[in-house]
């Protein structure tokens, strides 16, 4: 039985013996990660191969353990906030709608109207920016590296958009109990029409350099394929899931902040190339969501209601009466929500929350099994984790 | 050749020895130094090495709009052999914390570090509560530059690299005498530190290598050990009491400083 | 001695020497001669050719990609790749615990050597030439095989499984795509009807269309696919991207030299420059009329003929332009698998080079 | 068919509380719990496990479920006393429990028996305690590196 760190590598299934006896094999055992330009972050992962080919893959998490839960119980509310950015980095204000959803379900607090219309946007905006950089991120674990900086020059942008509201390129701290904290101007409301119509434009351009590219096509059409009856065995949601042929988006499942006022679609795979629940279908997937996030946020900017933009009877002090509430809601990277108990205490009794990363990747193990290294780069990239909500 | 895994590894540049000023300023010596940290700050090759929010920061800076590659330094290299600097850029947790001095370890000399963002710097918004956060990389590898924020902003990084870039040309400089109010700061003193002149070289503060003897049993933990023991042997035979009392003496159970007594005991161990 | 004699440059420079020193010309000075200008070239081509294609490259991708690249170490950033070869020579060599010693401090000489002995044969314009080889095709082909050997031995003397997956990927490749190389190269040497470079650059002397890439019209039908074939096959062999999976920076961290530091890494770093840029010369000179011009001028009789200079900007664009044409697929594709890459060689590289070799013979027997 | 209502029917003895938002079911019975309410319920989705410490004598762990079609969330709840807490696993139904239920054994040290794999997942293996109980003492050291001022 080998064991490498607590971690019990099954032994059994080697490859039938082909080879001639005098032929001495031996299965190799790699430690990728946590320093590894593809585990995205500080994942390990001990691989056992047969030469190239994956006969197990077992991902280690824990090396971005933040302690966020504990946080969470010792801080008051206010303060306890900006931790949740810091969970999920590329997708930081629909981490916070996943905290404060469930706070407010469970302390009953009215949200203006305006508030729901600019978590909405300024969330969509997050997400756009989430799945282009996964999205360039997958080619540049594929080799391609020129589409991920053609991605990021309209990241770049939508950061800028976002900083402009909130005053943070990365990590916002924005969305609050009962509402957001600043309003956004009307300039800034034309900026981001024009912003959409940029990303819009450039769908095109990704698609042709990255996405039907031909030797792209053959790295990941058909490779590493999660059906929907693995995805939903192992908690995974987003992406992944959709790709999978399920179509459970929660904002239209289960509409929250007002997404039920607009009209978009849920793609779900498979799309025109591939078989449901491959790499290449998790990563059409992505560029589909940017277009109907694209939607939703002009709708949104049209539609925005007059009104305040924050409750006022939630002010620093302000603590929630005895409950709970489990509330989810759709982020970047699949669903995030939380399961938050309230004693009446200045803070949560108890905040936990899901990452859905910790999750998605939870199925690396049985679906590498047989890659290529290669592929399980594929895997990998096609998942897209983020270690802060993973490790949490 | 040096071999890697070598603890307390000598300086890849001696501390500068003081000559005679004028045969300082006219062999060519110096003037080599001089090319050799010239061409060590225009080819500072970062390792590629994101822990956490950070990390997307420093590919922002490698990116189109900010473009570190104008200094050179856009060649994020996968292998911790082949890079000079480590931008530490997250939060480095206890479980991460032997990895990051394995890989300043496996770094080539000379390698310089950057502690990027508030976490790296001391422990940034996790001070308090984090209980699985190390308050600061500078506990278990020595920093060059601390680059404060949460996270900083791709400006900021690249100003960290080219005040980097002063650190290194700082020693030939003195050395070249092209800084003429300058006199020799006192050993170990704060301005020797700041340049870059430091009698006390980084890795001789940091504490270094101390997970390699991570299973070597501290006096503290045998005495637990034993008390331990010794309470096991008294749960185990409760008739024998009397002599365990007296056979092995309450080893007094080591309590640490500022820790609130322990929680009633659960059964540790997996199912 | 067989080198002295065959280059004239070196035979020139053995009875100058000799001449100096009021003697006859003998074996010795020959050896000298030949020394010089191995030396020489070593200094004037290769140092310039790893270091500015490092520079290119990253200037280039730069562009490509909406950056500026290095503008900050001497002009346009000129002497960046000077900057990075001073850094790596003063770096800390590390010979990491476990490593097969000899073999780990070999190994990149072999492969720098290997790349850069290519360049003996490169007939860079008429006349100049370190040694032209009558087998000088089959020499340059044989280098490449000695370069896997070099990259076998560092990824297995690493002691580091990465470094031995890259290299055993190296050998799979490489040696899989001499087979579509050599074929695609014996293509314009049944053509010339020599295995020497310079006789097959002046097998195409004269205007464009005695190029043998359209070498009177009729040879493109074998000669376009041969020169796609070794182009492709060419990049496979220099490890360039889409085939760069020896080093695959996002599979295997750094590949074979994931544990060579400094100068030792400097050694494989910048002979990949080299090898791509003595393929292209060698495309070119086999494809593309290597050093005549298009319009003739250098052919015989023409207003040019023999001016070295003249040659040698031709050759130097024709090779560039193939040089970054090559920068330019590297920062566009993605990597291929290694399985595909296998795929791609045998069931689709080496039957076309077998038409195209059966195709050449045939024109070659008619016309 | 609501979770208590099919929870009552199929296992009525197995049932402490039920309401609309959740149904507390004994710690043995969490199993058979969980399968009544992927079969009736059309639970397909184990969403979430959270582990709540509730001092001085109680633990609980808290299952939810997700429905996809009409989207709900179910809730199950599980409490256990603090000195010996101890749950039966439901990794080998639902994959996602496996690294669920190691999480909450890592913060919160309530243990699953059964799991294939009982190891602390996010925390390395020899730390000291569960962080997520509210007596929680923060250690002093680790491994050298100092973890206080």
């Amino acid at each position: 039985m080998t064991t490498i760190q607590g971690v019990r590598l099954d032994e059994g299934e080697r490859a039938a013996p082909t080879l001639p006896r005098d032929i001495l094999t031996e299965e190799l055992v790699f430690n990728m990660g946590p320093q590894h330009p593809s585990t995205h972050g500080v994942l390990r992962v001990v691989l056992r191969t047969d030469g190239e080919v994956v006969r197990e893959a077992q991902p280690l998490i824990g090396n971005l353990h933040r302690c966020c839960e504990k946080i969470l119980e010792s801080l008051t509310y206010v303060q306890g906030l900006p931790y949740v950015d810091r969970m999920d980095y590329l997708g930081a204000l629909n981490m916070e709608m996943g905290l404060v959803l469930s706070v407010e379900k469970a302390a009953a607090v009215e949200v203006p109207k305006r508030a729901q219309y600019l978590r909405v946007i300024l969330c969509e905006i997050n997400r756009v920016i989430s799945h282009l950089f996964a999205a360039g991120q997958f080619g540049l674990d594929m080799g391609a590296f020129t589409p991920f900086l053609y991605m990021f020059r309209e990241r770049e942008e939508g950061l800028t958009l976002l900083n402009e509201v909130t005053g943070g390129r990365l990590l916002y701290h924005y969305i609050r109990y009962g509402g957001v904290t600043r309003d956004v101007s009307d300039d800034w409301k034309r900026k981001c029409i024009a912003w959409c119509d940029q990303v819009a434009a450039h769908m095109d351009e990704y698609n042709n350099l990255l996405t039907y590219n031909h030797i792209f096509l053959n790295r990941t059409v058909g490779v590493a394929i999660i059906d929907r009856e693995t995805a939903l065995r192992y908690g995974a949601t987003g992406p992944i899931l959709r790709a999978a042929g399920v179509p459970r988006d929660l904002r239209k499942d289960m509409p929250y902040s007002c997404y039920e006022d607009f009209d978009f679609k849920v793609p779900v795979g498979p799309h025109d190339k591939g078989v449901v629940g491959d790499s290449w279908n998790r990563h059409r997937q992505r560029l589909l969501e940017i277009e109907e996030s694209l939607k939703i946020i002009r709708q949104a900017i049209t539609k925005l209601p007059a009104g305040d933009v924050s409750n006022p009877k939630v002010t620093r002090g302000w603590k929630a009466p005895e409950g709970e509430a489990y509330v989810a809601s759709e982020a970047p990277r699949g669903e995030i929500s939380c399961y938050f108990v309230s004693d009446g205490g200045k803070a949560p009794y108890r905040a936990r929350m899901r990452g859905p990363s910790f999750y998605n990747i939870s199925l690396l193990s049985e679906t590498s099994r047989g890659l290529l290294i290669g592929d399980l780069i594929a895997l990998m990239g096609s998942i897209d984790i983020t270690l802060g909500e993973c490790d949490r | 050749m040096t071999e890697a895994t070598r603890p307390g590894r000598p300086s890849y540049m001696p501390p500068p020895e003081r000559f005679d000023p004028e045969v300082e300023q006219t062999i060519l010596l110096t003037k080599a130094e001089w090319l050799v940290d010239w061409s060590r700050k225009s080819a500072l090759w970062p390792l590629g090495f994101g822990l956490a929010c950070c990390a997307i920061e420093m590919i922002s800076t490698a990116m189109t709009k900010f473009d570190i590659s104008r200094f050179g330094a856009e060649v994020f290299r996968a292998t911790p052999r082949q890079a000079d600097v480590m931008i530490v850029a997250g939060t480095v947790t206890h479980k991460m914390a032997p990895r990051v001095q394995r890989l300043w370890d496996q770094m080539a000399d000379p390698k310089w570090v950057i502690a990027m963002g508030a976490c790296t710097v001391g422990g940034g918004p996790y001070f308090k509560y984090g209980y699985h956060v190390v308050k600061g990389v500078d506990k278990v590898v020595p920093v060059d530059i601390y680059l404060p924020g949460c996270p900083p902003r791709p400006e900021a990084l690249l100003e960290a690299i080219m005040r980097l870039q002063e650190l290194v040309e700082a020693r030939s400089k003195r050395l070249n005498g092209k800084d003429p109010g300058y006199t020799p700061p006192e050993k170990g003193s704060r301005q020797a530190k700041k340049d870059g002149l430091s009698p006390v070289e980084p890795w001789e503060t940091a504490k270094a290598h101390k997970f390699d003897d991570a299973k070597k049993k501290t006096e503290e933990d045998e005495a637990k050990a034993k008390a331990a023991a010794a309470a096991a042997k008294k749960a185990a035979a409760p008739a024998a009491g009397a002599e365990g009392a007296s056979g092995a003496p309450a080893a007094p159970k080591p309590e640490r400083p500022a820790r609130p007594p322990k929680p009633p005991e659960t059964p540790e161990g997996g199912a | 001695m067989i080198l002295a004699e065959a280059t004239p440059l070196s035979h020139h420079l053995a009875t100058w020497l000799a001449g100096l020193l009021g003697m006859q010309p003998n074996w010795l000075f020959s050896a000298v001669g030949a020394l010089l200008v191995a030396t020489v070239i070593l200094l004037i081509v290769v140092t310039p050719v790893g270091l500015g294609g490092v520079y290119l490259e990253r200037k280039l991708a730069g562009r490509m990609q909406n950056r500026r690249g290095p503008n900050r170490v001497g002009p346009y950033g000129l002497l960046q790749a000077v900057a990075d070869g001073v850094k790596l020579l003063a770096k800390e060599d590390i010979l990491q615990r476990g490593a097969d010693s000899p073999l780990f401090r070999f190994a990149p000489y072999l492969v720098f050597l290997a790349a850069f002995a290519g360049f003996v044969v490169l007939p860079f314009a008429p006349g100049v030439i370190a040694a032209d080889l009558d087998v000088g095709l089959f020499y340059f082909l044989a280098l490449i095989a000695l370069e896997t050997v070099g990259i076998v031995m560092a990824g297995w003397s690493s002691n580091n499984k990465w470094s031995l997956l890259g290299a055993m990927r190296e050998v799979a490749q490489v040696v899989s795509y001499e087979l579509p190389l050599g074929l695609a190269a014996m293509c314009p040497a049944l053509a010339a009807g020599s295995l020497s470079l310079v006789a097959i650059t002046d097998y195409q002397a004269g205007p464009i269309w005695n190029w043998l890439l359209i070498r009177h019209g009729y040879w493109a039908i074998a000669m376009v696919p041969a020169f796609l074939l070794f182009y492709t096959a060419g990049l496979a062999a220099a490890k360039r991207a889409p085939f760069d999976l020896p080093e695959a920076e996002s599979e295997l961290t750094a590949g074979f030299h994931t544990e060579y530091s400094g100068m030792r890494f400097g050694m494989f770093f910048l002979p990949e420059y080299a090898m791509m840029l003595s393929l292209s010369a060698v495309a070119s000179a086999l494809f593309l009329g290597g050093y005549h011009d298009p319009l003739g001028l250098s052919a015989p009789g023409g207003a040019f003929e023999g001016a070295w200079w003249w040659g040698f900007l031709w050759f130097f664009l024709k090779t560039t332009f193939l040089f970054l044409s090559q920068i330019v697929l590297r920062w566009t594709l993605p990597r291929i698998r290694i399985d595909q890459v296998m795929y791609l060689c045998y069931k689709v590289l080496l039957p076309i080079g077998m038409g195209c070799l059966v195709l050449s013979a045939a024109l070659r027997l008619l016309g | 068919m609501t979770p208590a209502e099919a929870l009552r029917s199929a296992l009525p003895d197995a049932v402490e509380e039920a309401t609309d938002a959740f149904v507390r079911v004994k710690a043995e019975k969490v199993v058979e719990a969980a399968r009544v309410l992927r079969e009736k319920c059309g639970a397909e989705m184990l969403h979430q496990i959270s582990g709540v410490d509730r001092p001085p004598d109680k633990m609980e762990v808290v299952y939810h479920f997700a429905r996809l079609k009409p989207a709900a969330f179910l809730c199950l709840k599980v409490s256990v006393p603090r000195s010996n807490p101890v749950v039966p696993t439901l990794a080998n139904e639902w994959a996602s429990a496996n690294w669920g239920e190691r999480e909450t054994w890592d913060l919160l040290g309530i243990r699953f028996s059964g799991h294939p794999h009982p190891y602390r997942i996010l925390l390395p293996e020899d730390w000291e305690g569960h962080p997520l109980r509210k007596d929680y003492a923060y250690p002093v050291e680790y491994h050298g590196v100092d973890c206080v001022e």
